[in-house]
Formats: structure tokens, sequence, C-alpha cells
């Protein structure tokens, strides 16, 4: 058996009486991409707020290496190696694209609180080799001194990515990376996430977009109403009675 | 975007090599010639520079105003123009009406803003930049302490303002400060007599006293000269300085069974406190078989404006009013009526008449020196600037005069006549020994600056 | 571009020290050049460094900045009344107490953020204020403030404690046989701390706190703080723990006003309430808005306009007028002086709140973006980007 | 008993007058997202439009006696209002009524100030950081600081109620609580106007559809806008609004305490701390924080609490908005997301 990295066990969450999730088990195997998929509603985001710790489960738990996530503050989730691309890009707008890098690679080697007053930051030079690196890979070499306020969708979200990469994160979770792209812009960044997963990173993937999740996932869990209703390589899952019907009208499996 | 990018071109690197070269000697230029000046602010020329630094902004400009108006006044009359006003009634004069000791009579003004720091800046750079050799003005005794201190530190006489706490010539004189105004044991030791003669002995009163220093020692002397006159005080409530609305002191008042209010405010405090007084009807009311009546301490005419109709027959006390007969306070409001088109405040009156007297020192000593104007000032008797035999006690620095207690007039004949004088304390009744508000004067401060 | 090199920093720190050491000579025309207001624009620079630490780097707008500044100012007057004239322990005593009060402050008004940070910094700031001023009198001395006082006569050492407001201790200058003659000044080992050397003092200390701010600008904390202000969410998400760099930042720009309150009583050794009344903690707000909030010279420029415009624009009156427009015609010369008698003297703060508004209308990053318009650099840069996200940048 | 009774009548009061500032406040502040630090002067403004207004009835016809002089040797003068030579007896009643009629005036006045405030100005501000807000706020209250003042003078200009509400009102005599329960009837006066505006503002922001919209607008502007409605225009009047509550609540105010140029800057701070307790972005919320604000600030200010301890009414508004702060992430009734950053 594999080592499973991340753990959630039989988890429930319900928003003023509404079951947004429940009984939610879900093992994460470690260098595995698993993406979860289901229906507008289904709790997919209410699942991966509640394993980054921005929402407390009602009940259940979950458990990322041995180490309990549940009422973990958010910036002590991160430093046990679980990193975030949000579905709207979020990065540091008035930060370069560099110094955007740079914040994460500190938080990573410096931990989460660490008062270096006289430290220039421009002397840390073996972090900026990196933090450059990252982000030619990522194809943006060319706006490595670009304020984040002034980029494209798209590179905020690459930026975004090349934030969670550098902290090498044990577990990486992707919120709909290519929501509102259009194809060419999504093809590329299928190209992008297969290089990521090459390297050898496993990762939490939530999309809509089926073309992704076939091109990505190693196993997929299907979300519909707050459970789990089925789970397993795409192939399984695409001969799945029960996912067709969750998707049906809705999109074309 | 920061500083950090501006561009650094060898214009801005030949200029910044200039500064430096610049600063390095620069403090030479800046240490005066000690030796040329035997005490701060020598005048060395035809004129002398006095510093009037009055409130501009904030709560008292009116007042600062008023104080600058009367300053500019005497300015005139010493340099021999204008009417003479006071100069002709003040005896024993040695004052000559061309300048001071020769010199052309000029000034400089600066706004306190009725804050301790700012008026200090504002003394500061009259006495580092413009050469003042004297500075006078304020109207608020935190202020007067402080610039008074300031005096004494820099080596220049200060002739306060209004300033109407004990402390300026008690805990915090100074050699180098002198005060013409009167304080809160004076009011109390002037209205005492009055308020049982008028509402006998029998009283009990109720103070409100604004919670700093001088509403504290206007309390104490207050009860202090009522109490000694069989008056019982029922309560005295501390109420914070520009409370604004004083309803939630005044409603325990109605039924506390007192039958005086005595409000130790001053300023916007006593206007407000006074107004929301009577319109709470306590001066319609029957307490214990007597009409209940408010008592005001220190009046001032310009603030009582703000309070309306609502001072009608409260008394009170007052350094001066214009509305006195003598032939001294003629002289004053003609002088600065024919001026302004209206007749000084009590402020205005101080502070011309503080100016006066520093003239007349530096020509009694024949010197501007401070060590020279203080030992002419101490001990100093004269009459003729409104206020009746007057003398500047050498031990700590305080005029003793007679206290005027007035009333809110019932039927005014003017905007501008607002109180009338009902009894004119006599000095000896408001006398006190100077060892009593403590304190010590210390050296006097001539040293060069 | 946030960072700058190593170079044009150090070349920054070096034109400001000279500009700073030779305010008195470039001042001159502008009739600025005497040591109080001198002493003045370098502690206020201070005072406004310290607070765009908080302010300009992580965004978080304090309100009750001023009660560290009056903290500072009483816990130096109380060395100087308890141990020595001597400015040293003052001023060290000084920003140990206020970084010690505005770690209390700031670690419960940090627990929240935006209005409700800045309202309760400035419920703070305004309870102490309001009990300095009464209740805590025997501390502070009230409304007349608490000053330097002769010494106590030995014979009444034993009953010193109840009369600590009006009699001195030194006890240090004591034991180092120090002898007084009424109330002494405050030195530096000698040096009298009234006019230049005052001046110079504050000086070297501005330089000091200049040098400081560039280095935390350009630290990993303080880019740390940077993106608190740009994205506080995304940062804890990043895996840092906001609140601690929060706390620091609070505490040293705490310890830059309790600096800049200390000198003031080192300059001049009285320390009032008024000193922490909400209109203070306003004043440094807008000096740091008005040069630039979140630019490294912007405050100390701010500072130093709001305190010009204090003291020079409030002492001209008529005469002063009448001198100037000497050269008019009798009655132009009247309607010029009644015109211009409006913006001076007790005019001076319609000047300022006009000041106020014109600059934040034509000049949104505050003066420094007016100084980088006069350096040319703003054009050249507006090729590059548009005008409205370059004017925004500097303000936010 | 009596004194607790009056405390609570005080605390009404009060707390009418710190809600009716609070909700001019809030309605730009909270609603439209300006740090208005003008707030105060459009205060002082509504104050000295009825102080002007009773300048302007109380003109007078001045005539100079050459039998009588003044001390300063010019001859005395004799005034009589206009207002009284032109209308006799109704020009009297209108003086006696000045503060009360001056509405008529105040109300238009300080909708057009509004109005011309937000055109002119602030409407530039609504995509500027707070700090801008602040400072051109700021700067804008203090010119209009000193032109009153210039005009004015700085001393505090006394205003009279109507003689027939000038007295007190026996209200124990109502309630059989006895006779020494008396309060000044132009304070209920002014309590019962302070509850009629609040209630009116919160009814037409309720129960018209420009009211539905603008809420709208405060929760979503851009949605708003998507549907093709002029948010803006409304945000105009909105802000219009904002002035008028504040410069009736001045207007009102004045004889109970005499208004002078600065009297906007004390309540500058005031009603910041009102709004934020009561929670940004709620109505509701500013009005119940100005009347729990006035009621405490009544009871500590009793010799028996004071006794106790010992500068409490110096500090308890600054205290109460900590504690609830504290307790309450969002104030009392705040919304998520309104200024918090």
């Amino acid at each position: 058996m594999e080592n499973i990295v991340l753990h959630v066990n039989d988890v429930h969450k319900s928003f003023a009486g509404l079951h947004a999730l429940s009984d939610i088990d879900l093992s994460i195997r470690e260098d595995e991409t698993h993406a979860i998929i289901g229906p507008n509603g289904a709790g997919k985001s209410t699942l991966l707020n509640v394993c980054i710790g921005r929402l407390k489960p009602d009940s259940g738990s979950v458990v990322f290496d041995g180490v309990t996530l549940t009422g973990k503050k958010p910036h002590e989730i991160n430093q046990l190696g679980v990193a975030r691309v949000f579905q709207t890009p979020e990065v540091f707008p008035d930060l370069t694209a560099i110094d955007n890098v740079m914040v994460p690679a500190l938080a990573k080697r410096d931990g989460a609180f660490k008062m270096s007053l006289f430290k220039r930051l421009s002397r840390e030079k073996d972090l900026r080799v990196e933090a450059e690196r990252v982000l030619e890979d990522l194809g943006m070499a060319d706006q490595m001194q670009q304020v984040a306020s002034e980029m494209s969708r798209g590179n905020k979200r690459r930026l975004e990515l090349a934030m969670s990469l550098i902290q090498k994160p044990r577990l990486l979770l992707l919120d709909e990376p290519t929501a509102g792209m259009a194809r060419h812009d999504t093809n590329a960044t299928i190209d992008l996430l297969q290089k990521i997963k090459a390297g050898g990173i496993t990762t939490v993937i939530i999309e809509h977009d089926m073309h992704v999740v076939f091109s990505l996932a190693d196993r997929i869990s299907v979300l519909a109403g707050g459970r789990i209703i089925a789970q397993g390589t795409p192939d399984e899952i695409k001969d799945n009675p029960k996912v067709k019907e969750a998707y049906l009208g809705e999109e074309q499996v | 975007m920061s500083i950090n990018d501006f561009k650094l071109d060898r214009r801005l690197l030949m200029k910044s090599g200039l500064i430096g070269g610049a600063a390095l000697a620069t403090p030479m230029h800046f240490i005066k010639d000690a030796h040329a000046e035997d005490f701060c602010n020598m005048p060395k020329g035809k004129s002398v520079t006095l510093g009037f630094n009055v409130p501009q902004t904030g709560a008292y400009a009116d007042e600062g105003a008023d104080e600058l108006r009367a300053f500019k006044l005497a300015v005139k009359h010493l340099n021999g123009e204008g009417d003479g006003g006071m100069i002709n009634t003040f005896k024993p004069s040695s004052l000559k009406g061309n300048g001071i000791l020769g010199k052309k009579v000029e000034f400089v003004t600066g706004d306190t803003q009725t804050k301790s720091d700012a008026a200090r800046a504002s003394a500061k750079r009259m006495i580092e930049k413009d050469g003042a050799i004297m500075i006078s003005g304020g109207s608020s005794s935190g202020v007067a302490i402080a610039v008074q201190g300031l005096c004494q530190e820099a080596g220049v006489i200060f002739m306060a303002g209004l300033t109407h706490s004990n402390d300026t010539t008690g805990k915090d004189k100074r050699a180098n400060g002198f005060r013409h105004f009167f304080n809160t044991h004076m009011s109390g030791a002037a209205l005492g007599p009055v308020l049982e003669k008028e509402y006998g002995k029998d009283r009990k009163a109720y103070h409100l006293t604004a919670d700093y220093t001088w509403g504290w020692s206007q309390e104490k002397s207050m009860r202090q000269a009522t109490e000694s006159r069989g008056w019982k005080t029922v309560a005295a409530v501390k109420t914070p300085v520009g409370a604004g609305d004083f309803s939630q002191y005044i409603t325990p008042v109605l039924n506390s069974g007192a039958d005086v209010l005595i409000l130790n405010h001053y300023g916007k405090d006593m206007v407000n406190s006074l107004t929301q007084a009577v319109q709470f009807g306590l001066r319609d009311k029957q307490v214990n078989g007597k009409n209940f009546e408010i008592v005001v301490p220190l009046f001032s005419r310009l603030m009582a404006q703000g309070a309306g109709d609502a001072i009608k027959g409260i008394f009170g006390s007052t350094n001066w009013n214009w509305s006195l007969k003598d032939a001294a306070s003629q002289a004053f409001v003609k002088s600065f009526g024919a001026e302004y088109g209206a007749p000084p405040s009590m402020a205005a009156h101080t502070c011309y008449v503080q100016t006066l007297l520093y003239a007349n020192a530096c020509e009694m000593g024949g010197t501007f020196s401070p060590t020279g104007v203080v030992k002419s000032l101490e001990g100093f008797k004269f009459d003729g600037l409104g206020n009746g035999p007057t003398e500047y006690r050498a031990e700590d620095h305080q005029c003793f005069k007679d206290v005027l207690v007035v009333q809110g007039n019932e039927k005014p004949t003017s905007k501008f006549d607002l109180l009338s004088v009902v009894e004119v304390t006599p000095r000896s009744k408001v006398e006190y020994d100077a060892k009593m508000l403590g304190g010590s004067l210390g050296p006097v401060n001539a040293k060069p600056c | 571009m946030n960072q700058g090199s190593l170079f044009k920093d150090l070349m920054l720190f070096l034109v400001f020290a000279g500009v700073v050491l030779a305010a008195p000579v470039l001042l001159a025309p502008l009739g600025a050049n005497y040591p109080d207001l001198l002493q003045k624009f370098a502690i206020f620079g201070i005072f406004a460094i310290g607070f765009n630490i908080l302010f300009g780097l992580t965004g978080y707008l304090s309100f009750g900045h001023a009660a560290f500044l009056g903290v500072g100012s009483y816990a130096s007057v109380w060395v100087f009344k308890l141990l020595s004239m001597n400015v040293i322990p003052a001023v060290i005593f000084s920003v140990i107490v206020s970084g010690l009060f505005a770690f209390l402050i700031g670690f419960v008004s940090l627990r929240r953020s935006g209005i409700y940070f800045s309202i309760l910094t400035l419920a703070f700031a305004q309870m102490s204020y309001n009990l300095a001023y009464s209740v805590l009198t025997p501390i502070t001395n009230g409304e007349t403030g608490l000053q330097i006082r002769q010494l106590a006569p030995s014979d009444r050492a034993a009953d010193y404690v109840l009369n600590l407001r009006d009699e001195d201790l030194r006890i240090l200058d004591q034991a180092f046989g120090v002898v007084e003659h009424g109330i002494p000044i405050t030195n530096l080992f000698g040096i009298k701390m009234s006019g230049y050397p005052g001046f110079y003092f504050c000086a070297v200390l501005l330089i000091l706190a200049f040098g400081l701010s560039i280095l935390i600008a350009r630290s990993n904390f303080g880019m740390m703080l940077k993106a608190i202000k740009s994205n506080q969410n995304r940062l804890s998400y990043t895996g840092i723990n906001t609140r601690p760099y929060l706390i620091a930042a609070f505490v040293i720009s705490g310890m830059f006003a309790g600096l800049s309150g200390s000198l003031l009583a080192v300059t001049d050794p009285l320390a009032g309430a008024e000193r922490m009344q909400w209109t203070a903690s306003g004043e440094v707000v807008l000096m740091t808005i008005l040069g630039g909030a979140g630019t490294l010279v912007g405050p100390v420029l701010g500072a130093t306009l709001i305190k010009f415009f204090e003291n020079i624009f409030s002492a001209i009156n008529d005469n002063v007028l009448q001198g100037v427009y000497s050269f008019l015609p009798d009655g132009l010369r009247e309607a010029a002086v009644a015109v211009s008698g409006l913006f001076v003297g007790s005019g001076w703060h319609l000047t300022l709140g006009l000041l106020f508004m014109i600059i934040v209308i034509f000049l949104p990053g505050g003066l420094m973006q007016g100084f980088e318009l006069i350096t040319g650099r703003f054009k050249r840069k507006a090729k590059a980007e548009t005008p409205s996200q370059q004017s925004k940048q500097p303000a936010e | 008993m009596d004194a607790i009774f009056l405390q609570i009548l005080n605390g009404l009061d009060k707390g009418g007058a710190y809600a009716l500032i609070a909700l001019g406040l809030t309605l730009a502040f909270g609603t439209l997202g300006v740090v208005n630090f003008a707030h105060g002067a459009l205060f002082m403004l509504g104050a000295f439009c009825t102080v002007g207004f009773n300048k302007i009835l109380t003109l007078e016809k001045v005539a100079l006696d050459p039998t009588k002089m003044t001390a300063w040797g010019t001859p005395l003068e004799v005034r009589t209002p206009y207002v009284e030579t032109w209308f006799g007896d109704f020009g009297a009643f209108l003086v006696d009524y000045s503060v009360p009629v001056s509405l008529i005036v105040v109300i238009p006045l300080m909708l057009l100030v509004g109005i011309a405030m937000e055109r002119g100005l602030i409407r530039h501000f609504y995509k500027r950081p707070h700090a801008d807000q602040i400072l051109v706020t700021f700067g804008l209250a203090i010119v209009l600081q000193e032109l009153i003042k210039h005009y004015f003078g700085a001393n505090p200009i006394p205003q009279s109620v109507p003689e027939i509400v000038s007295g007190s009102a026996n209200i124990g005599s109502w309630f059989g609580l006895g006779d020494s329960l008396v309060y000044p009837w132009w304070r209920l006066v002014y309590f019962g106007f302070s509850a009629v505006v609040i209630f009116s503002v919160f009814a037409f922001l309720k129960f018209t559809t420009f009211g539905m919209v603008v809420r709208a607008g405060m929760f979503d502007r851009e949605q708003v806008s998507m549907l093709g409605i002029n948010i803006e225009k409304r945000f105009t009047i909105v802000f219009g609004l904002a002035a008028v509550v504040a410069g009736v609540a001045g207007a009102m105010y004045t004889p109970i305490l005499p208004p002078d140029y600065h009297i906007g800057m004390e309540f500058l701070v005031l009603s910041f701390v009102v709004v934020v307790v009561g929670g940004m972005g709620s109505l509701g919320g500013a009005v119940t924080a100005g009347f729990l604000l006035g009621i405490l600030q009544s009871f500590s200010s009793m010799n028996e609490i004071k006794s106790i301890l010992p500068g409490i009414d110096q500090i308890i508004i600054y205290l109460v908005a900590v504690v609830v702060l504290l307790a309450m992430p969002r104030g009392l009734m705040g919304r998520k997301g309104v200024m918090e950053d």
C-alpha cells in the first residue's frame, strides 16, 4: 500500500442546517494527482476549505501526514507542507512577480515568523536564484519585475502556482486552475500541470473541465450533494452510472 | 513608489557634496557672539522687540484677538502715538512716550492654540528667531505656567496675560515671571462676603468643577470662602473639560437638597454648563424655602456673551470691567473704543497693563536686563491703571489690588453691557501670606542665550 | 520597483544626512532656521518615519500614536526628575517604556483590522489622554504638565515620595556631585541640549532613524509587512503568522514615537497631556499622507511642512504684511494686506486646510509625487505605465 | 429613584443626539465607504445656518442718538430689528421661533452643500485610498471651520428656544412621581425630533424604491450598476441626505450647546466611535450604539459611580468601544467585509 498523505475522516459540515458535506472519507496517496469533481454546489470548495483550515468541520477530522489539521490556523497548515492555489488568483497585487515568489520562499525557509530586521532581501541570493528558476519554468522570465496587479489573469494564476511550487509542498491543492480560461490557455495550463506532476508533487485538483481532469488525474472522487458518490481511476469513473446520473443534463462526460 | 528610485545624477551628487561641506562649517555661524551680549536678546539697535503670544485658533481665539488689540495699543502708546491711554493716568510713571529707553518698541506675534506645546514653540521662536526680550499673553493657566517656565530657562521676562490659577504665582512661580491678573484665592475671598450678604449664611452649595488644576484650585478657594461663612457643601463633582453637554451632572443637583450651584468652569465649559443649568429650571426653583442661585466664580465678559440671557443676575468676580468709572479705566476704554469700536475685555486690560508695567520697569532701572527689570518690578507700588492702588509683591511676583465682584446685567443697554460691578472688595480682604501657596521663585535668570 | 540597490540606498542616506545637517543653512531663506523649529522638524520627522513603518508598510492606520509620544515624554521627564539631567538614560528609558506600552495596546488592538483597529487605537489613546489630564495628575501633573523642579532639600529626603511632582531627586547627578543653581538644563555629558546642540542631537537621531527605516523597508521583515498590506489573507496561506509581524511593526513604530516624545522632553523638558490627544495622533497621520505614505522621505517632508506652517505662517501679522507689501501704493497695499491676512496669522489653519486639499487632489501620492514630478522621473515612468496606476501606488 | 429616572432621560436625550450625528455619518461612511472627516463640519454648518438665520431675522436698524455717548466718545447706537418694524407681532414671533423655523432654511441649504460636496469632491475619491479621503475631507473641514470663524468669530453664539418651550416640563406629575422630576422642554423636543428623523430615514430607505436600490447598491455596487441603474446619482442624493441629517442635528442642538466654529471637531471623534461601535454598514447599529453610549455615559457620571471609579465618566465612551469591539469583531451589527482592510 502506498503512503497516505492526507486523510479526511468522516467529515460533516453544514451551513444553517444545510448539509454541505456529509460522511466524507477521502485518502490522498503520496505522489498521486487526485481530482475532485462534481456538479455546481456539490461541496467541492467547502471540502477544500475544510482541508486548509479555512472552515472548521462540524465533526470528523482531517489528518495530514499524521497531524490533525482540524482547528489549525492557515499558516500552521501551510508550514506543515500544504499549499493552495485559489480559484480566483490570490497574489500580492502591489508586489513584483519576483517578490511575490520570494515571500513564500522566505516562509518556507524561515518559518511562520522571524525577526530579520536587518537582513536585506536583495542579499538573499540563493532564494532569489530559486525564485527566478521557478518563474522561468512557468514561462514568466519576462515578467519578473512586473507588478502583479498589472498582470493578466492567466499570468496571475501562473504566478500563484509559482508561489506554491517554490515551497515544494508535500501537498498541493488546486482550486479550478482553468476556470474562465479559453481552450488555448487551458491546454497550456494542462501542459504546465503535467510538468509539475512529473516533478512528483502530491496534488489535489478541483476541476470542472473534464478534459483537464482526465488528462491529469490518477484518481478521481466524485462529489454530489455533499457526499462522495464515486471514487476510482479515470476509467472507472467514466463508466460509473451514478456519476452519469449526477451529471445528467449538466455536462457531457 | 519611493524615493529610492529618484535619479541620482551627477548634479545631485555634487550638490550633496556641497551640502556636506556646508554642514561641517555650519555650527560656527550659529553660535552667537556671546561676549557682545550681557543677557539674552539684549537690544543693540534702535528698537526693542516684545513677543505677544496669544491664542489665535481654538476656543479662546476671540479672547486672544482682544489681547492682541490691547498689545498693539500699548505699543502705540509707548511709542508716543495715539492719545496715550493709561500712560497719562499711570503713576509713578517713568514712561516718556519715546519707546522704551529711547528704543522704538516693535513686536512679534504668535499663536498659542491654548496648548502648552504650541505656546512654548511659539515663544521659543520669538526668543530664538525674533530676538524678543519679553513675552506676554496667554489665556489659560496651563499655557501661562508652561511659557513662564520657558522664559525662566531662556532668561527673558514673562508678563503673564489672563491666568487665574493660584499656581502661576504659587507652586509654579518663577523669578522671571510676573502676574497682574488675580487668582482663584482672591476670587473666593472677594465673593465670600458678597454671597453671604446676598444669600445669607445658611446655604447648601453644590460644586461642579472642571477636572483640571485650575478647576480644583477654584473649587478649593470657593469652599474655603463659603464654608467659613457657614455654608455647607453638599457635593463637589468633577466634570471633564470640554464635556459639552452637562445634563448628566446637572440633574443630580435638582434633588440634592442644595440651594446654590457653584460652577467652577471657565470659557466654553462655563458657557455650556450655565446655559444648560438655566434650561433645567434651576433658577426658577425654590429649595429649602429659598431661591435657588447659581454662582460663576470667574466671569469673563467676552465669553459670557456666549451664554446669552443665562448670565442675568449671576454673581461672579472679574479682574477689571470697562464700566468702571475711575479716570484710568475711562481713559483706557476711550482709547481702545476709539481704535477698535468696542470696549476692551479684562483680558485686553491685563495685557495692556502688563506691557506698560514692563516698559516702566525698564525705564526705572535704566536697563533691559532681566535682573534690573525684576528688581524694579518687585515691590513696585503704582496707581492709575484701572485697579486702584496696586502692588507687585516681591515674594511671589503677584499683583495685589482690589477685586471686582460683578453681576450679570438684568437689562443690558448694549451687547457689551453684560456685567455690572456690585462690589469692589478692597485689597486687604483678598491678601494672603505668600508662603500659603508654596513654591519658590529661584534665582533670576539673566544669562546670555 | 521596491528593491533599491545598496548603492542607491547608501547615496539616499548620505544625501538625507547631508541635507539634515545643513538644514540651518538651507532653511535660512525661509526664516525657519532657528533651533526650536529645527528641533521640531527633526523630532516630528522621527515620529512620522516611525508611523510610516506601521501605516506605510502594513497599511494599518493607527489613530492613537500620540499616546506613545506622550508616554515617551513623561518617561523622560521622570528620569530627569529622579535620576539625571543627562539625556542618555532618559532617551533609553523612554524608548523602552513606550515600546512596552505599544506592545500592550498593539496586542489588543491588532486583534482587529481596518477601521475597527483604528478606532481601538483611538480609544486607547483618548483614554490615556483623558486620564493623564485629570485622574492621573499625581503622575502627569495634569493640565500644567510635568516639569523639572529644583532639588528637594536634603533634610526632606525622608518624605520625598509625597512631593515628587514638585521636588526632584536626580539621584545619579547627586551621586556624581553635580551642583545645581535653580532649575537645571538637560545635557549630554555637559553639552547643553537646548539651542543648536539640541538640534544636532535630534538631527543625528533623525538620521539614524531614517537609516533604520531604510534597513527595515529593504529587509525580509519589511517585505513581510508590505505583503501584509498587499494581501494579508494570502500571506497567512503562504505560511506566515501575520500577527507577530504586525505586533513587531506596531511596537517598533511605537518606540519611534516614544523616541520623539523623549526628544521633545530633552529639548524642552515639559510633558503635557495634550500631546496624547487625538488631534496629535491625527497630525502624524496627516504628515505621513501629506508627504507620501509608504515612501521613505515623504513622512519627513510632511512633518516639516506642517510644523513650518504652524510656526511660521501663524506668526505673520499685519505689521509684517505691511512690510512685505511696502512697495505697493497705499490703497493697494491695504487691500493686499487684508486679503493675505486671511491666510496668515490667525488664519493659518485656513491655508493648511487648503494645502491638504490641493495636495491630495493634484498629487495623490503626496509631496513625494510632486518631488518626482520635478525631478522629471514621473514623465519617463509614465510612458511605461499608465498614469493612474502610477499615481495610485504610493498612497495605498 | 428620581436620580436614575433623570439619568435615563439624560441618556436618551444624549443618545438621540449621538444617534442622529452617527446616522448621517454612517450613511456616508458605512454605506458609501467614504471616510468623511468633514462630517463634524456638516454638523457645525447646520448649527451656523440657524445662527445665520437668526442673525438675519434680528438684523437691526441702527440709529445714532447724538444726545448720549458711549464711553469712547461716539454717539450711542439705538437698534431695532427690521423684522419687528416691518411685521410687528409676527416678526417678534418669527424671532422667538427662529431655531425651529430655521429648519426651513437648513434642510435645502444642507442638501445643496451635501450634493455639491459629493459632486465636486467626494465622488472623485470613492476609489482612492481611505488615507486620501481622510486628508481631503479633513482639509475641507478646516476650510469650512475657518470660513465660519471669519464671519461669526470664535466665541460661542447663544440661541434661545421659543418662549413656550423655554422652561422645564414637570414630568414627575405626569407619572405621579412627585414634583421634583423636571426636564427641560427643549430637550424633550430634541429627543422627539431625533426619533422622528431617525424613523423617517429608516422608512425612506426601507419602503421606497429609491431606498431599496440604494441598499442593494451598498451591498454590491457593481451588480446594481449592471442592472442599468444609475447608482452614482442615487449615492449623490444619499450623501445629500447625510448632510441634511447632520445639519438638522446641529441646528436643533444650538439652544443646548451654543455653537462655535469648532463644535464639529468635538463631535467628530465621538461620531466615528458611535458608528464603528454600531458596526460598519449598519444604520440600526449606529442608532443602537448612539443610545447605548448616551445612557452609559449618563450613568457613569453619577456621583455614586464616580466615587468608586474616579474618572470613569471621562473614558466610558472609549472603554465601551474597546469592550464592544473586542467582544464583537464587527461592532454591534456590522456587516462583513465593510472597511475591514
